[in-house]
């Protein structure tokens, strides 16, 4: 059997709805059409009256799922794609994020961003926002980039007292796929080490994770031994794994998809340099999406979001200062 | 609530002129008399608010809702335990009648941790989500898809029964949140009860620049809902329509819409002294004090005596001075107490920045 | 554009049997052959635009007009040169019949350089602001207020006279942008023409998903806006109902609303099959072809023979093929010749990620 | 004569609207009544039909002065507090952002943000939200901290053909004063040396310059000389200027009153770290608020944001490494 990344959120979606009562899915088209990914394909069927089709209204779908988390339920809301969050946003981060804070009482929801970039998708079908909601307080951040993570984090995303922002990459959709579904997960919150290596340290998330693998496939080549860390959350940040990583490596170049101004980049960076100064044998770097909206053409695309050559390219950099 | 004893025995108007032997009252009459209560508690409430603030005791602002007594406390005795109540800045009759003690309305606006928003949030920003009584967000708009959310869980769940009232006001009604929210409520058919108070202005803004609609209540119909007019001066029509309004969302009509027309007798917050409300405005009916228009109706009615409303105005004085001081005897909140997260998760806090040494 | 000719000589479908001698024909004849000849342009550019999809030589997705040509033609050739047009995703031939190219369309599916959106934008994100014509963001309803703002400039720049058309999906309405921008317009009385293609399905999700109102037109009273309903299957009525709420809004008579009720006779995308459509609604009045309908007009009335409408179709599909052509001899974008950067002033453009080495 | 931030606000307006017929204002009870701080008191009666109240719409709003850009007039949008921006966030991040970029039409437009914590303004009307609006591409994002400089960046940044984020300090409102306004400014884009120093540098902008030379003032009794830069704008950010003072200093502490993560201050140390770590003889750090909602109470609010002394706890920390 092989199962790919969106099947796996599928599956996730229909575990959880079978085994607690208390999620339902509520999003455009998600019901009878199985979503516009078909992430929510037969979930309609399978549980009467838990997957809710809404109108095009952001903010009320936010707002409603924030409601009934109020009274104990645990919703998944599915947006269109990431870049669609936009007109929810206010409820997200004001509503969503400061219920807890405000009242004591907890808002567990998880809202599902289909995010980034894929080729001829264009400025509002490709966006990575992790940093809008990882910069706001209250919202926990998702950013699995392995099928296997992809599963287990949609599960306990759901089972989390707080709201999950969680960014699903639709490239890897159809295309990343694993042998089998896991059985057991890393805790929510900790960084995985992709790829051991002793030369430098590549921290990135979601697609990068796949480049930043074959980059290092492509340095290995030359003789280096690269380190990838997969951050898997966003937010929290696994600050720990980073430093002891970059304390074998002495090198850090951090990876992104989404813009450079704020980016989780720059977080990596700003916390390794405070924290782990005396660690650093070369000044840490940063790889991001150019500073543009993305562009739809192929070519342009390719040339707008990291790739394994840019990666590799940018390492090679700073493996020789 | 139906009834004001039943709410809370903390924010219960203590004692009053009971009827006079063989003076049986109507239903009608207790009804009226309870939400002019409340009505009374609020304005005496709001009072003492705006003298807090004078003499510098309340940080921030404070918004009253002076004018707007009538339709809010019907809203209030219009709703049940445990329907849901979604109040917005000029609610104070409403939220006591629903169930809102006086001591948490003080605590917020004062900053007091033993509050329900512990300090962390203030005046017109409070509620007990738990209990069904919303804490606004200051967005205009915001709450009607919450209520929505709410109502849709209980019909989830198996517990349907409840009506959500969720109020706005008309500068408020030029949020898209609004058209969502009760375009939301409609295709979900929901029972929720969406109450405007067009209040003529949205701070200095008249509704001619909020608007161009005859009415406000011409929007139900293109949301497919039903849609009400009440004068908002006017506490036994608020009642009635209120009362009609909730009766039809609990018995699976869908939607209603309210609206109710009056004037804000008082500024924007007590740092606005509304100069530029049109006094053509004040002249009119519009700009009675619903107060005293309640007062008419229940002395002349005979539902009440004037020693009677002298009686309930002390008694809500007396309950708000009493309750005033058990508050001002709170403590401070201590910054060195607080967790400062605002993740519920314990496991998942931010390790940045790390707590200061 | 009232007559094709003058909108674009680019554009405009060419030869075609023009009335035979002694046959003088009417003015409403006249303008109902450009329509219908806008119609068969952007059916023509459509069909070969999913052509093009299916060959792999469109990148990402193709969304197509297919049934609802008659509605989105009368737009376009309800407006004059200098109005102001935002179309949607389904209004290729609106946009061709004011004044677009078929060169640019093709340009911007296949992403050249050379197109309006040169490569940055693809398939119906395509326009000229500065020739009135709004390239959509995706964002349903988010264009509404920028043709209003476009509209209030003009009136604050003394240059009155134009009108403003946006077009908006059934789905698109329950956005709270549709509601705002709506209202703007209407407290400003802007010359706004807010086209709703009642298309019967927001993707998948038909309209009870998105509206509990009889009709959508319902909503323009709760605005004090003029309403209008079309059956946009009906060349003659769409062009009769835009003409007349167009003429409305350039005479002072502030916003109109046209409802245009139709079936989307394709999928969402042509990567959908579109097999949720109720199979009652193809069969039902709402899902004839417009460009069928059209034609038994033409011919009907005696406007046009078959062999007119014969060579019509023949010279559009010339045209498109002539345009594609030329398009697809234009280079490809090159990423090394890309500024990357989306700043406008020359000085301010940050310097983080330095340019590659 | 003696002008505060808020009345420099007024008269740079009123200067815009005298000079450049293309200005007009918008925003919620702007006109008769001057709006909720007065920012533009009498503008309405002295620019006829140029200062127009708009309904509770900021998408809508924001939607018509992107419309009225393209029409070539210089709209300025208030927003009544920075906090309500969000539902207008669409608008501002996907459509005046992007235009220039998709069009080659540029959208010349002001949205000034009344931002920052007052004692007592709450979760919801005391908001940064300079970072927000930074991390997205095609805005220029302000942040002025002084009198001239509210004065002198708002007649800038409405001759800038970028839309631009003007994120004004409600705590300098009334308090912070002048004795004139500036004849000459400096260039857009460039940060200030509001103090020099040799012993470490502290970055910051808007209020917090003013905490900062107020802990650098606590710390020079204490015999350091603390360089403290303003740096004004926040995109394009003026590393030149920060990387010069930190070679002089070999100390960097970044102080932002918006939340940690992804803020200015991530930016700030990242870009320092990564062009300049050689020039670091300790550990870079910043100082932010705290990762919560704004606290209402006075005493929860000024624990929650950097003060002088927080700063200066920072910086002596710092200092001592
Ligand atoms: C989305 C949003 N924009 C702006 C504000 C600022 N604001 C607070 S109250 C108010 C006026 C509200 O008017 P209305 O809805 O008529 O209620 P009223 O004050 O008259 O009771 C405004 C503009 C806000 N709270 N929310
Ligand atoms: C705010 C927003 N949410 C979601 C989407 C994704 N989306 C694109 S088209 C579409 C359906 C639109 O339906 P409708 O408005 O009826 O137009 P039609 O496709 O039928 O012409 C959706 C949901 C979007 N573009 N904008
Ligand atoms: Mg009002
Ligand atoms: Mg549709």
């Amino acid at each position: 059997m092989s199962v790919t990344y969106l099947e796996a959120i599928r599956l996730a979606q229909a575990r959880v709805l079978a085994e607690d009562p208390r999620v339902f899915i509520y999003g455009q088209d998600v019901g009878a059409f199985g979503g516009a990914f078909k992430a929510t394909k037969n979930l309609a069927e399978q549980f009467p009256g838990r997957v809710i089709d809404a109108p095009i209204s952001e903010d009320a779908i936010v707002g409603a799922a924030i409601g009934a988390a109020i009274e104990g339920l645990r919703p998944i809301v599915e947006i269109q794609f990431a870049d669609f969050s936009m007109p929810g946003f206010n409820q997200i981060v004001n509503q969503a994020a400061t219920l807890y804070w405000r009242t004591g009482v907890p808002c567990p929801l998880v809202i599902r961003l289909p995010s980034g970039g894929t080729s001829g998708g264009g400025p509002f079908h490709s966006q990575c926002l992790e940093a809008l909601y990882a910069h706001m307080p209250g919202l926990l951040v998702m950013a699995p980039g392995t099928v296997e993570d992809v599963y287990s984090m949609l599960i306990e995303a759901v089972a989390l007292d707080d709201p999950v922002i969680f960014c699903e990459h639709k490239l890897l959709y159809y295309h990343l796929k694993a042998d089998r579904l896991p059985e057991a997960a890393l805790p929510a919150g900790k960084a995985r080490i992709a790829r051991p290596g002793r030369d430098m340290t590549l921290v990135t998330y979601s697609a990068m994770v796949h480049e930043a693998l074959a980059a290092a496939e492509e340095l290995a080549a030359e003789g280096y031994q690269i380190e990838v860390v997969d951050l898997r959350v966003l937010k929290p940040l696994d600050t720990d794994t980073v430093m002891a990583s970059v304390a074998r490596t002495g090198r850090l170049l951090a990876v992104g998809e989404a813009w450079p101004w704020g980016g989780v980049t720059a977080e990596i960076v700003a916390r390794v340099a405070a924290e782990g100064l005396h660690l650093l044998d070369a000044p840490p770097q940063r790889i991001n999406a150019k500073d543009t909206p993305i562009p739809y053409h192929p070519n342009l695309w390719a040339a707008h979001r990291p790739t394994a050559r840019s990666i590799a390219a940018a390492a090679r950099r700073a493996l020789q200062t | 609530m139906d009834d004001p004893i039943q709410c809370s025995t903390e924010s219960r108007p203590s004692g009053g002129g009971a009827p006079g032997p063989g003076q049986a009252l109507s239903m009608e009459a207790d009804r009226c008399r309870s939400a002019y209560r409340w009505m009374v508690l609020a304005r005496v409430l709001d009072d003492k608010l705006a003298s807090l603030y004078r003499g510098g005791k309340i940080h921030g602002g404070v918004f009253l809702s002076r004018g707007q007594e009538a339709l809010s406390a019907a809203i209030g005795v219009a709703l049940q335990r445990g329907d849901i109540f979604a109040p917005l800045i000029r609610d104070t009759a409403g939220r006591l009648a629903f169930g809102e003690t006086v001591a948490e309305a003080l605590r917020t606006c004062l900053g007091s941790p033993l509050g329900p928003m512990r300090a962390r949030d203030g005046n017109v920003h409070r509620g007990r989500p738990r209990d069904g009584l919303l804490p606004m967000i200051s967005h205009l708009g915001a709450m009607i898809a919450v209520v929505n959310g709410m109502l849709l869980a209980r019909r989830l769940q198996g517990r349907p029964g409840s009506v959500g009232a969720a109020c706005l006001g008309d500068g408020g009604t030029s949020t898209g949140s609004f058209h969502e929210g009760i375009n939301q409520a409609a295709i979900e058919r929901l029972p929720l009860v969406l109450v405007i108070a067009d209040n003529q202005y949205a701070y200095s803004t008249p509704t001619c620049r909020q608007f161009a609609c005859q009415s406000l209540v011409d929007r139900a119909v293109g949301y497919g809902v039903q849609g009400h007019l009440a004068d908002g001066t006017d506490l036994l029509e608020c009642m009635r329509v209120l009362a009609d309004a909730v009766g039809r969302a609990r018995s699976g009509q869908g939607p209603q819409m309210v609206v109710a027309r009056l004037l804000r007798l008082c500024g924007h917050g007590e740092h606005d002294d509304a100069s530029y409300v049109d006094p053509a405005l004040k002249e009119s009916e519009l700009g009675r004090d619903c107060l005293q228009v309640a007062e008419e109706i229940l002395i002349g009615r005979g539902w009440a005596t004037t020693a009677d409303l002298a009686g309930w105005r002390h008694d809500a004085q007396a309950q708000i001075e009493a309750a005033l001081a058990e508050v001002q005897r709170d403590p401070q909140p201590d910054p060195y107490q607080e967790t400062w997260t605002a993740i519920a998760s314990e496991g998942l806090r931010d390790g940045y920045p790390a707590p200061p040494a």
